[in-house]
Parts: C-alpha cells; sequence; structure tokens
C-alpha cells in the first residue's frame, strides 16, 4: 500500500521538527496511541488502538527515525502487529519552508499483512488516509497550544 | 471466560433445550448441538448460502445469526421437506431435473425456493435466477437447477397446491 | 472462521438497549440484523466484548406515513421497508435501492438502520440517506437529537454516532411532487457490492425547467457524497441529454475513490460521470411521466 | 492393442438419462460430508498459519497459548518434522524435487503456511487458542510474478535448490525457424491468465481416529481415497493395511482435492499421538489462502500464418506460477508442461517449438483445476488466433477450417506427438455455428438501440481424457494411473461393484451401475456401486481428469464381461446348453431363439453359492461370481465446441452472457443427462475464470481477496441458460467407446467469451483482442482504452 499527502503547518520548520519528535505531543495526536516509551536503542515502543465501528485491534510496535537531516527531512521506520494483522511502513517526511508556515510532503510505502489484508483491502487505503489527515490536523492543535502558550509565556515573561 | 447461556429454540416443531456459549452461531447450532447436519455451511460470511434455513418462514444465513437470537422464531431446515423419507414436489423436482450435482448447495437452495415459490408461485425463468443468485452453487451452472424450479412450480400448481 | 467470545445481552426496547450501551461502554456493540457485523465476527476482525441485540425488541419493524416523508424505525427490515406500500408509494427510488441490497436472504435479516450506521461508502441506504435528506433520530441514555444525514457520514464504516448512542429512527423526506428518480450502479454479479452508484431526483417547473435536483454518488468516496456542483448546473436549464452530459461532468469534484481488487480509482471516477448522466436521463423521463 | 468392448450409442442401460441414485440422500440432508461423521469424543483442531509471504521463523511463542485451561496440545515442526516431494521418473525436462514439510520449519513461504496445529475441545476454542500464539519473522524477499522470481539475483525460495525454477524443458519439431521466416504473418503475444481456485461449495476437512486395535481411520474430503491411504502409510510410517481411508459425501473437488495437502497427514499423525479423534474442517479463509490454486500462467505465444490462414509454424514460452511448492503429489507440471505438450489442439501445425519453465513464487502452490494446463495454453494459442483473423480479413471460423485435422486422418500423431483416435472435428463447427446462429449474428450491426455493443465469439477444443499412464504420458507427464474394479454377485443375483473411482457429484454411482448392468444383462435397481471407502472399494486412483466413464467405465466393462461369461458357464451347466447360445437380458437367462427355455440370474446365482449338486463341478468352475479387473486404456481425445453470445456496455465494461451453446463429442454417453450436467456446470467454471476469478496477490505476497465478496464465483444471474448438443464418435480405443467428458467446458468457453469481446469491439480502431483472464470491467476498458495490456519485457 502506498499512500501520500501533504500537510500545512503555520510554524516554521524546526517548530514543526520539535513537535513532531516530542512523545508527549506524538501519544496525543496519534490516532489510538496509548503509550510510547524509548527503547534504549533509539527508537520508541508503541502501542496503539486502532479501528474502525467494530473492527478494531491493538498493536504493538517499533518506530525508528532515520536519514535524519535536521529540520529538514527524516524517514519514520515502523513495525506493528496485532491480533488482526501487522503493519511494516517507511513514511519518507520533507519540511519546507512556506511562506503560512511549513509544507510537510510525507510519502509511505506499507505492508499490510494478515486478516486485514485479505478482508479489509476495500477500506484499508481509505481509513489509513483518513487516519493521516487526523494526525495533522491533531497535531496543528497541539503546537497551538504549544507555541502559542510559550509565545504568550515570553510576551509575559 | 464467558458463562453459558440456556437456549430453547423450535427446530422443525420440535422444541429443544441447551446450554451454549453466547457465541455460537445458529448454522453451528443446528449441526453440531441438534445434529441436523443436513443444513450446510460454506463460506461462514453471508455469501454463499448453503446455511440457509427459514426463520419464521422467511430465508436467512444460519452462519449470520447467533443460535440465542433464534429464541422464539420457528427454525426449519432441509430436514423438515419430506414426509418419511418421501421427497416433497420440490425436492422431487429436483431429483427428476438433475437440480444438483454434489448437493452440497442444495438444502439452502432448497429452502430459499421454497420460499421463494410461496411468494411468486409462477416465476419465469429470469425471476428464479434473480431469486437464486443468493445461492452459490459450483457443479451446475445453475440451468438444471432453474429447471427443476421450473418444474417444480408447475407441479405445485397442476396439484392445485399453490397458493395464489 | 469462528467468533470469539462476547457477553451477550437482550434489549427488549431501544430505551433498554440505551441503557445497556451506558453501562457497557466503549466495548460494546449492538447487534441488528447482524449481516455485517457477524460476518466481521466470524472472521474475528470484529471482537466486540458485550453484543446489545436489538433484533428480538418489542415491534422492531414500523413505518410511518408521515406528512414530509416515510419514517423507518431503525430495526425495520430491509425486505419489510422492501415490499411496503408506503415506502413503494412515497419513496420508489429507496424501494429500488432496497431491491440492490445483497439478496433477499440477507435483507429478510438486515436492517435500515444497520446499513445506514454500518455506513459502508459503497453500498445503497447511507446514499439514499443523503438522496432523500434523510433525518437520523438518535438516542442516548440521556440525550435525544436529530441529525442530518449530511452530518454523518464521516468517513468509511464511521460515523458521528457515539459509542453510547443508538440510531432509533430514519425519516426519509419525500421528493417534491413530481418529481423522477434514476439509480444506476455497476457491480460485478448481481447482489455484489456496488462497483460505483449514481442516484438523481430531477423536478421540473411548469416551464419544463429544472426545479429541483439532487445527485448522489456512492462507492467513489469514503462516504456517500452530493454532488452539489452537479445540482447547481441543473437548476433552471432546460433538461437535455446534453446538459446532463456536461452537468454531470462535475463529479469529478467530489470523487475521491480509492483503487481496489475489481476496479481503479480512475474507472470509479470514469464511471461515476457514465451512470450519472442514466440516472439523470432514467429521473427526467419519470418526472415528465409524472406531470 | 487388444480390440476394446464395443458398446452400441444407445442399449438399454447405455445413453440413457436416467435419474441419479446419490440423490434423494442429498435432497434430505442425510448424506454425510466429512463435518457430519460424528464420533464422540472428537477434539478439533485449528492451524495458526503464517501471515508472511517469505520469512524466518526467529521465534515461536506457544507459552501463552499453551496456559489456556481448554488447550489439549500445540504441535509444530519439532514434534512432528516430515514433508514430502514429488518426482518422476523419465520426465523430459529437469524436475527437481521440492520439499514441502507439513509443518513449516524455520521459514515460511506463503501467507496461509501451517506453523502449529492446535487440539482443544471445540473450533471456537482452537480458534481462541490460536490468537495467543505469537511469531517474530525476519522477513524476505516475496515474488508475487514469476518473472521477478526467475531473475538471477532473486533470493531462493527454497535454499537447497539453485534458483526458483525447478523445472524446465524445450521440444522441438519441424523446421520452425524456415517456417517463421517464409510466413505471411507472423503473431507474437505475451498472454496472461489469472490465478484462480475451483473453490467446490464444500471446502476440504479431514477427520482421523486411531482404534484400540492399532488401526487408523481417516475421513477426508478427497478425490484420491486410495493413494491417500498409500501415501499416508508412507509418510507416517504406518502399515497400509491398518489404514482405513473413507470419503464420505464430498461437496466438488474439481481436481483441487485430487492432491494432499498437509493436513491430510497432520489429523492423522495426531489422532496416532493422542489416541482420540480429532477433525479439522477449513474455513473458506483457509480455502482461499491454502487450497491448490490454478491456472496462472504467463505465455508468449507466436504463430506464422500463411495469407490464406494456414497455421505453419508455432512458438510457445509457458512459464508456470507454481507458487511457493511443488503440490504434492502431481508436482507443479501439470499445468505449463500438459498446455505446451496439447498446444497444436486441434490443428494441424507442421512445426513447433515450445519452452516450459516452472517457477517458484510466494503464494500457495498451483495444481489441477478442471481443465488444468489447457484452460490457460489454449486460450494463448486461439487469442492469437483471433488475432491473426483480423489482421488477416478472416473469421477465426475460416482459420478453423483451414487447419482442422479432417475425420478421415484419424489416428492423427500431432507434431508434439500425441495420438488423437477419432472425432469429426468440421461437424462439430458446424452444428455448434448452426445452433449459435453464428454466421448470422456476425451480418447484424454491432450496436444496440439502447448504446451497447452485441459480440458473438466461437471456440473449439480437444480435450486430452481418461488419464491413464498412457494419457499421462503424452502429456509429457510420465505417472503410473491406471484402476481396478471389482464386481460381485451374490447368492440372490445382486450385484455390487467395488470401484477404485470416487464420486464426488459426477453420478457415478449412478453410471457406473448402468455400465455394469449393461455389461452384465441386470436389471439397473439391481446394481449397487460402493466407491470413496478403501474398506469396500477397490484400489484405483480416484475421480480427476476426466478419467471415470472410461477407466472406471471401462473396467466395470472387464470385470463385469468375466462374470456374466462366468454366470453363462455354470448357466450352460445348469440349463444343458452351449454357453455362447445363451442370452442375458434383464436378469433373465435364455437360450438364444427360444426364450421359454430361461433361468433367472438370481436363481443360477443361488445355484453357484449353494447348489453343489446341480452347479458344475468346482474344480471345474469355481463357485465364485466375482472378477477383478484392472484398466489402462490409450488416450482418448474428446472435442467440442463452444458459442458465446454477449451485449458489452462500452460506457462500464460491464459484460452481460447471452447465450452459449455448448457441443461436445465425447464417444458414447453412459447417460446423457449426467453429460449435460457436466458440459453445463464446466460452462459455468469456465465462464467464471473467464470473467470474474482472480486471486489477487500484493508485492509484499498478501493475498487481498480471501473471501468470497472478493474473490467472486458465478452466481446464477451471471449465466443464462446453457444449451446442450452432441456429436458422437466413440473411441476405436477404449472400451466401450467412451472419451471423457468432465473437463471439455473449461477449455474453450472462456475463449468463446473474450472472442466475443473481441467482436463486440470490431468496429473499434484495433484490432482490439483481451489477452487475459479475467475480463472484468476494469480490464474490458483498459482495452478500450489500449492500457495495461500485458507488456513483453
Amino acid at each position: 500500500m502506498k499512500l501520500e499527502g501533504t500537510a500545512d503547518f503555520l510554524y516554521e520548520p524546526r517548530d514543526v521538527w520539535t513537535a513532531l519528535h516530542d512523545i508527549d505531543i506524538l501519544i496525543k495526536t496519534i490516532p489510538g496511541c496509548k503509550s510510547m516509551v524509548p527503547d534504549g536503542e533509539g527508537g520508541y515502543l508503541v502501542a496503539v488502538s486502532l479501528g474502525v465501528a467494530a473492527i478494531k485491534g491493538d498493536y504493538e510496535g517499533k518506530v525508528r527515525v532515520t536519514d535524519v537531516e535536521f529540520p529538514h527531512h527524516y524517514v519514520l521506520d515502523g513495525e506493528g502487529a496485532g491480533t488482526p494483522g501487522y503493519i511494516n511502513m517507511k513514511v519518507d517526511c520533507y519540511l519546507d519552508p512556506v511562506e503560512r508556515g511549513t509544507l510537510m510532503r510525507w510519502s509511505c510505502d506499507a505492508e499490510v499483512g494478515g486478516l486485514i489484508a485479505g478482508i479489509g483491502g476495500r477500506v484499508m487505503t481509505g481509513i489509513s488516509k483518513y487516519m493521516a489527515k487526523q494526525f495533522f490536523k491533531a497535531l496543528n492543535d497541539e503546537m497551538k497550544n504549544l507555541f502559542d502558550e510559550k509565545q504568550i509565556e515570553s510576551a509575559q515573561g | 471466560m464467558v458463562d453459558k447461556k440456556k437456549i430453547s429454540l423450535n427446530v422443525n416443531g420440535v422444541t429443544y433445550d441447551r446450554e451454549i456459549e453466547p457465541r455460537t452461531l445458529l448454522s453451528d447450532f443446528i449441526r453440531h448441538h441438534l445434529d441436523l447436519t443436513g443444513t450446510h455451511v460454506g463460506c461462514e460470511h453471508g455469501i454463499c448460502g448453503s446455511c440457509t434455513i427459514l426463520m419464521d418462514g422467511l430465508p436467512v444465513r444460519s452462519c449470520l445469526t447467533f443460535a440465542l437470537q433464534a429464541e422464539g422464531k420457528a427454525i426449519e431446515t432441509v430436514e423438515s421437506l419430506d414426509t418419511n423419507g418421501e421427497l416433497s414436489p420440490l425436492q422431487n423436482a429436483f431429483w427428476e431435473n438433475q437440480g444438483l450435482q454434489c448437493g452440497f448447495c442444495t438444502p439452502g437452495i432448497l429452502m430459499s425456493m421454497k420460499a421463494f415459490l410461496k411468494h411468486n408461485p409462477k416465476p419465469n425463468r429470469d425471476e428464479i435466477r434473480e431469486a437464486l443468485s443468493g445461492n452459490l452453487c459450483r457443479c451446475t451452472g445453475y440451468h438444471d437447477i432453474v429447471d427443476s424450479v421450473v418444474a417444480a412450480a408447475e407441479a405445485a400448481i397442476s396439484s392445485g397446491t399453490a397458493k395464489a | 472462521m469462528k467468533p470469539a467470545n462476547f457477553e451477550y445481552f437482550r434489549a427488549t426496547s431501544l430505551d433498554h438497549a440505551c441503557e445497556l450501551l451506558r453501562a457497557h461502554g466503549d466495548d460494546a456493540k449492538i447487534l441488528a440484523g447482524g449481516q455485517s457485523l457477524i460476518a466481521a465476527m466470524n472472521y474475528r476482525l470484529a471482537r466486540p466484548q458485550f453484543l446489545i441485540d436489538i433484533s428480538n425488541i418489542d415491534s422492531p419493524s414500523e413505518i410511518t406515513d408521515e406528512s414530509d416523508g416515510v419514517r423507518i424505525k431503525a430495526t425495520t427490515t430491509q425486505a419489510i421497508a422492501e415490499h411496503d406500500p408506503v415506502v413503494r408509494r412515497r419513496l420508489p427510488v429507496l424501494a429500488n435501492a432496497l431491491e440492490h441490497i445483497a439478496h433477499f436472504q440477507i435483507r429478510n435479516k438486515g436492517t435500515v438502520g444497520g446499513s445506514i450506521v454500518n455506513a459502508d461508502p459503497a453500498s445503497e441506504l447511507p446514499a439514499m440517506s443523503l438522496l432523500l435528506d434523510a433525518e437520523f433520530e438518535i438516542q442516548s441514555a440521556s440525550d435525544k437529537q436529530v441529525m442530518a444525514a449530511e452530518d454523518f457520514f464521516i468517513t468509511y464504516m464511521t460515523t458521528a454516532l457515539q459509542s453510547d448512542e443508538v440510531l432509533i429512527s430514519i425519516l426519509f423526506k419525500a421528493p417534491p411532487e413530481n418529481s423522477g428518480w434514476g439509480l444506476h450502479e455497476v457491480a460485478r454479479r448481481a447482489g455484489d457490492f456496488a462497483l460505483v452508484g449514481s442516484a438523481a431526483i430531477i423536478a421540473l417547473d411548469d416551464g419544463g425547467k429544472c426545479s429541483f435536483a439532487r445527485v448522489v454518488l456512492f462507492g467513489v468516496a469514503s462516504t456517500p457524497v452530493r454532488a452539489t456542483e452537479v445540482e447547481d448546473a441543473l437548476l433552471g436549464q432546460s433538461c437535455s441529454d446534453a446538459l446532463f452530459a456536461e452537468a454531470a461532468k462535475k463529479v469529478s469534484e467530489v470523487v475521491d475513490a480509492e483503487s481496489d481488487v475489481h476496479v481503479t480509482d480512475e474507472y470509479r471516477g470514469n464511471v461515476a460521470e457514465v451512470l450519472t448522466v442514466r440516472a439523470l436521463a432514467d429521473a427526467l423521463s419519470r418526472a415528465q411521466a409524472a406531470s | 492393442m487388444k480390440k476394446p468392448i464395443e458398446i452400441a450409442g444407445v442399449t438399454k442401460h447405455i445413453g440413457v438419462p436416467r435419474k441419479r441414485t446419490e440423490d434423494p440422500q442429498i435432497l434430505m440432508g442425510q448424506a454425510k460430508y466429512v463435518d457430519d461423521i460424528k464420533l464422540p469424543g472428537t477434539l478439533e483442531v485449528a492451524f495458526f498459519r503464517s501471515t508472511h509471504a517469505h520469512a524466518r521463523i526467529k521465534n515461536l511463542k506457544l507459552d501463552a497459548a499453551k496456559a489456556h485451561p481448554d488447550c489439549h496440545h500445540i504441535f509444530t515442526n519439532n514434534e512432528f518434522s516430515a514433508g514430502a516431494t514429488t518426482f518422476f521418473p523419465g520426465t523430459r525436462g529437469t524436475l527437481h524435487p521440492v520439499l514441502m514439510p507439513f509443518l513449516a520449519k524455520d521459514k515460511v513461504r506463503f501467507v496461509g503456511e501451517i506453523i502449529a496445529a492446535v487440539v482443544a475441545p471445540s473450533r471456537y476454542i482452537a480458534e481462541d487458542i490460536v490468537d495467543l500464539i505469537e511469531v517474530d519473522y525476519e522477513t524476505l524477499p516475496a515474488y508475487n510474478d514469476v518473472e521477478d522470481a526467475m531473475q538471477p539475483d532473486a533470493a531462493l525460495i527454497h535454499e537447497d535448490l539453485e534458483s526458483n525454477i525447478y523445472y524446465a524443458d524445450s521440444f522441438s519439431n519441424g523446421d520452425v525457424d524456415k517456417a517463421f521466416a517464409e510466413a505471411d504473418l507472423v503473431v507474437s503475444e505475451k498472454i496472461a491468465t489469472g490465478r484462480t481456485s475451483a473453490a467446490p461449495m464444500e471446502t476440504r476437512g479431514v477427520m482421523a481416529t486411531w482404534g484400540w486395535d492399532d488401526t487408523l481411520t481417516v475421513w477426508s474430503s478427497t478425490q484420491m481415497p486410495y493413494p491417500l491411504r498409500t501415501s499416508i502409510a508412507v509418510n507416517l510410517g504406518i502399515p497400509e493395511q491398518t489404514i482405513r481411508v473413507v470419503a464420505p459425501t464430498v461437496g466438488g473437488g474439481f481436481g483441487q482435492k485430487a492432491h494432499f495437502f498437509p493436513d491430510e497427514f497432520i489429523l492423522p499423525w495426531i489422532a496416532k499421538e493422542i489416541k482420540k479423534p480429532v477433525k479439522w474442517v477449513e474455513d473458506r479463509r483457509e480455502h482461499l489462502l491454502s487450497a491448490a490454486h490454478a491456472k496462472q500462467c504467463t505465455i508468449y505465444m507466436s504463430i506464422a500464418f500463411n495469407k490464406d490462414g494456414t497455421m505453419v509454424g508455432m512458438k510457445i514460452k509457458n512459464i508456470g506460477d507454481s507458487g511457493a511448492y511443488s503440490q504434492y503429489p502431481w508436482s507443479g507440471l501439470i499445468e505449463s508442461v500438459a498446455a505446451n505438450n496439447g498446444a497444436p489442439g486441434a490443428f494441424t501445425v507442421p512445426n513447433i517449438s515450445f519452452e516450459t519453465v516452472i517457477c517458484l513464487t510466494n503464494k500457495m502452490s498451483t495444481g489441477a483445476y478442471r481443465g488444468v494446463g489447457w484452460s490457460a495454453g489454449c486460450y494463448a494459442r486461439e487469442m492469437v488466433m483471433t488475432k491473426a483473423a483480423r489482421l488477416l480479413n478472416l473469421d477465426i471460423v475460416d482459420i478453423y477450417r483451414k487447419n482442422f485435422i479432417r475425420h478421415d486422418e484419424f489416428p492423427y500423431t500431432t507434431s508434439t506427438n500425441q495420438t488423437y483416435d477419432s472425432g469429426d472435428y468440421h461437424k462439430v463447427l458446424e452444428k455448434c455455428l448452426e445452433l449459435s446462429d453464428y454466421a448470422s449474428t456476425k451480418k447484424q450491426s454491432r450496436a444496440t438501440e439502447d448504446g451497447k455493443l452485441k459480440g458473438v465469439g466461437i471456440a473449439f477444443f480437444v480435450e486430452q481424457t481418461n488419464w491413464g499412464s498412457r494419457s499421462a504420458e503424452e502429456s509429457g507427464f510420465p505417472a503410473t494411473l491406471h484402476d481396478t474394479t471389482t464386481v460381485e454377485m451374490d447368492p440372490t443375483g445382486k450385484v455390487t461393484v467395488r470401484s477404485g473411482q470416487f464420486s464426488h457429484g459426477q453420478g457415478l454411482k449412478t453410471t457406473l451401475a448402468q455400465v455394469a448392468a449393461e455389461t452384465l444383462g441386470v436389471p439397473f435397481e439391481d446394481v449397487v456401486v460402493l466407491d470413496g471407502d478403501t474398506a469396500t472399494g477397490a484400489y484405483g486412483m480416484g475421480t480427476f481428469a476426466s478419467r471415470s466413464a472410461v477407466i472406471g467405465g471401462g473396467s466395470v466393462i472387464r470385470a463385469a464381461t468375466d462374470v456374466r461369461n462366468k454366470l453363462l458357464t455354470i448357466a450352460a451347466h445348469v440349463m444343458e446348453a452351449n454357453a455362447a447360445d445363451l442370452e442375458i437380458d434383464e436378469g433373465k437367462i435364455y437360450v438364444k431363439g427360444s426364450p421359454d427355455r430361461s433361468m433367472t440370474v438370481a436363481e443360477i446365482a443361488y445355484i453357484t453359492f449353494y447348489d453343489r449338486f446341480a452347479r458344475p463341478d468346482e474344480d471345474e468352475v469355481e463357485p465364485t461370481l466375482s472378477a477383478t479387473r484392472h484398466y489402462d486404456p490409450p488416450a482418448a481425445y474428446a472435442n467440442g465446441s463452444h458459442a458465446v453470445h454477449i451485449e458489452l456496455d462500452p460506457l462500464t465494461g460491464k459484460l452481460d452472457i447471452k447465450r452459449i451453446v455448448a457441443v461436445e463429442d465425447c464417444g458414447n454417453m453412459i447417460n446423457p443427462k449426467v453429460v449435460d450436467g457436466q458440459m453445463r456446470g464446466g460452462a459455468s467454471q469456465g465462464l467464471g475464470m473467464g470473467l470474474l476469478e482472480s486471486l489477487e496477490y500484493d508485492e509484499s505476497g498478501q493475498l487481498k481477496n480471501a473471501s468470497f465478496m472478493d474473490f467472486l464465483i458465478p452466481n446464477a444471474t451471471t449465466l443464462p441458460d446453457i444449451e446442450c448438443a452432441h456429436i458422437v464418435t466413440p473411441s476405436p480405443y477404449t472400451e466401450g467407446g467412451f472419451k471423457g467428458a468432465g473437463e471439455a467446458a473449461m477449455l474453450s468457453v472462456h475463449i468463446a467469451l473474450s472472442n466475443a469481446l473481441a467482436d463486440a469491439l470490431s468496429e473499434y480502431d484495433g484490432p482490439l483482442v483481451p489477452m487475459v483472464t479475467p475480463i472484468g470491467p476494469q480490464q474490458v476498458m483498459d482495452l478500450i482504452n489500449n492500457v495495461n495490456q500485458p507488456q513483453a519485457r
């Protein structure tokens, strides 16, 4: 499964980068994320609960950031498995400064296996796109909290 | 662990009392708790139609029904069709016209067609095909099944048993 | 392919179902006809911890002729709705759409509300609820609300219904007097999910111009979608094949299709346009016959 | 060659459309399929299967599963490390044996491969326990396309092989290069046939129990109970005489159940280990993932023509997609090897060369499915011929007529060394053309009033039937195949036929009884056929490959003839007549010309067993009325033709099939109604392949349509009525003049469908001729838009 998309952020690339690497923010913004802890090897152990309608599943997996070119580019390598199947994915992310803030271009190459691959094909891509949208929207909201509060703080301080 | 539940179910006019896990599918209940193995299971996701039974006279998929949901309903299976080994006119039409080969889909087809002919006693071939489309058969190419249903309808009309 | 364990509760009424939902929360699922849910459970894709069965409530099937449309209790089976004289008279497009759902054995158990809540973007009833401006009566143990169909569908199999809420009834609004309808879909076999579908309603004014237009597509996006751009291109115009062909080009504004094992996203987009022209043509001829 | 026993086309019992004796119990829901067999205390098995297409098993975690309170046992390759390979001595090409472990050892090679077997009180609970098993995998590159897997740098799917190709051969006859150089037209195409599944309505299933007397009983939904018994004995090291294999009522097989799958060894092994009855019934998801797939070939087909349509040469490269293993016990040869050896079809092709390659991929293995080899091979040849016809401004019918083997040329040895016994191809074709109104339809306009396009297509096939050793050999597949039947008459004159065939929907209990009744001269009702149980039958290979009417029927004729002769010898003694003067008719033995001098078969039978004073001395004639005979006939080639009328919606690519005509020559017919049933069922499956069916894998080797929601087989609205007709040219080589009939329709109806599509599009720029199966709406639109056609690389 190949997906790609763009996301607009109102903040400059280094801020977006910071948010995208902030565990607390990620836990809040990744759809269904229950926990995210460093694995001691530069990656994170992640637990998510994902689903659509009655089709829900708990997944556990690892993510790792590679090919880092701060604050412009990184690759997110992830793998997870749960009762409905497994997913291995590589997300290539580029952060480009634009007038209004940052344009993120991402492309995801995902391998989905198990039950969902054989039965859920018709909805899988669409749901994944929807979740990506949810994630970026939540991220923007979190960034608003983070940076706008900071700005307010610094303005006050 | 989930507790078992008591169930009392009327199948082919007989009331059966059993204790089952709530997740027991009606198809499995009929086949494995009541040993009425004429109802077959071919896909367990509602497409093939082999498990079709009548519930309060209406054909439904027994694989997409939990046994507990059928409490209080009248269930009919293929075993209800003959009379002490004497084929019903519908069954006989299938025999005469070779409306079956391996026979695995046949019980579901008979139950669907029993209800269909009651609803439409004088169907044409296109209507029969439409009515058969929810029951997959891999052996016959359907032609001989359509012939069988036509013959069953004609037999019912000539013997005056068809309901208007 | 056997379902995982769950606890089973038989609701005696929809109020009772709301109470049970409140008690069991997120891990509970409503079991109505079960024609999609039990299939997903057999595959163990769905593993609800608690099932609240509303298929055996008192008088599950109720259809009421109301001034502005037809109200159908959510637990009404698709077969009963399909054959109901009020539905056939006032909402012939809905009756026709019901005939397209799977096979009669499925419709004997599948419910009108269940199909809508299941929100499969390729299925007929969610599309019909958009086409007929449906209003959904929604209830939880503590609250009641009415929601318009256009606010209900979020994405694939996902709706605005909260986990403690139950869909009680659907009011399908009757289209204008003297309107006509058209419904076209392409499926691989009779009874299969539509690869693409288009439904239209048109009414003409005294001068023969289009006074009302509704076009809804299904199977082409994450939800059924209303093609308002197409509708706008029709309103106030004299209907003709050329107008329909021109207007139908605007389906591309709402098509956001995916590829699957059967056809590509591009196919879905192209055929959505073809079927829209056909649905409009049928709607026009029915509208002309009605006026 | 011994002269075969001739039977007139229609007699008292042969050629009679009898009702099938097997039907009433099925219609009453009383027939017992594997899942209907009940033994007290039966435990159920569910399998833990690979979710990866190609991966090493690094760590298999069973602890949580074993801790489940209802978990009886979990077995893995650590406990049961057996496996099987297939190898045929005398194969023309190079065949490397490929090991199929019954339980995956340290590597998985397709999604759905069995890793562990869980034993529990019910299937529901067994699946709960399967859910608790986890594996750490190390993934390896997975191959979906043979042409990727064939690359020299491809990862090895089986490390003990040198490449992913495990069979290759080539063949040439005549001067192919010269023929191509001198030809007026050469058409070369790449043809890709879709991967399908026989998908019988009853999935597979196995039950096994170990007896107190150290005997093993196995119930399996198989087409080959005896070979399964031998295979279990060999692979499990159990004395064969202590094993009983029962194939109860079986709900369709179509070749798919004529293989042995790992579960058919795992279940018996578990029963032996735990000394309890165990059962596993395949669910539909398992079926689509891991019951033999079929018909996926990549074929490069070039045919050289003269201007008048004469075919002067043919060059083929057929790459078979074997999947992850070489399916036991037939190997992966049967698809592409059979296709290439039968490549000339009904035509004289003086110069031919072919190359056959069988390559592994990370998918379920391919095996036999009705018309194995030919469905794909014939499609490739005929689509190229159709395209050539268009380029030469001819009709495909002109090319048929020009190139047919004539009826006076039989026996005819083809350029691939197959010897066709009989037929009248022109006559069969003309009959099909006439019944289908082909010529008049062609003259009409393609466009209909409502914007559709009409099309008519025709196709012709030759089918190599009755797979005994010689038929197999002529297909390039040197297996040893034959059959045995015992015919017994009891003291009351009733007859038991103990058959090694096994009817799983074909009605053999009826048709073999018709053959026995005819040969013996007894009433049909006096014959019963026992099949499907190694405790009651006679050793035979089973029912597959259009073999049972010919080999089963032939061995019944032989054994029944022996019993008849014995009966007549005894009757001659009792009746004081000359045996040569006696006749038997419907249970009555009488002296020719004096029907009043008669006794009944029952009287003679009773005397044989119970009246030593009346019967001949036992040193002279042994007082038994039974005979066991074997039969391994020469190949017999059936033929036939299909025509299909369609209506195409050119804007959506949707095809409606309006008419199907099927004409067949299968020699003498035992029961024409049964033959029609085979023709119609085959046509339905052929159209399934042509129109709907395709198992789709993604690039990582996941099967994307593991359900009947997305893997589509024809339903009653997919097809119209199927009009059947017969031309009868008895085989001069086989007992009774029978030729096989089972697979015929799978060989050409999909071709007729694609020809109808090409015809519907004949007014478009082109020629537009499909080179793929199935032709769903997407493929039709791609053809119209000329995109995504198979590209040579």
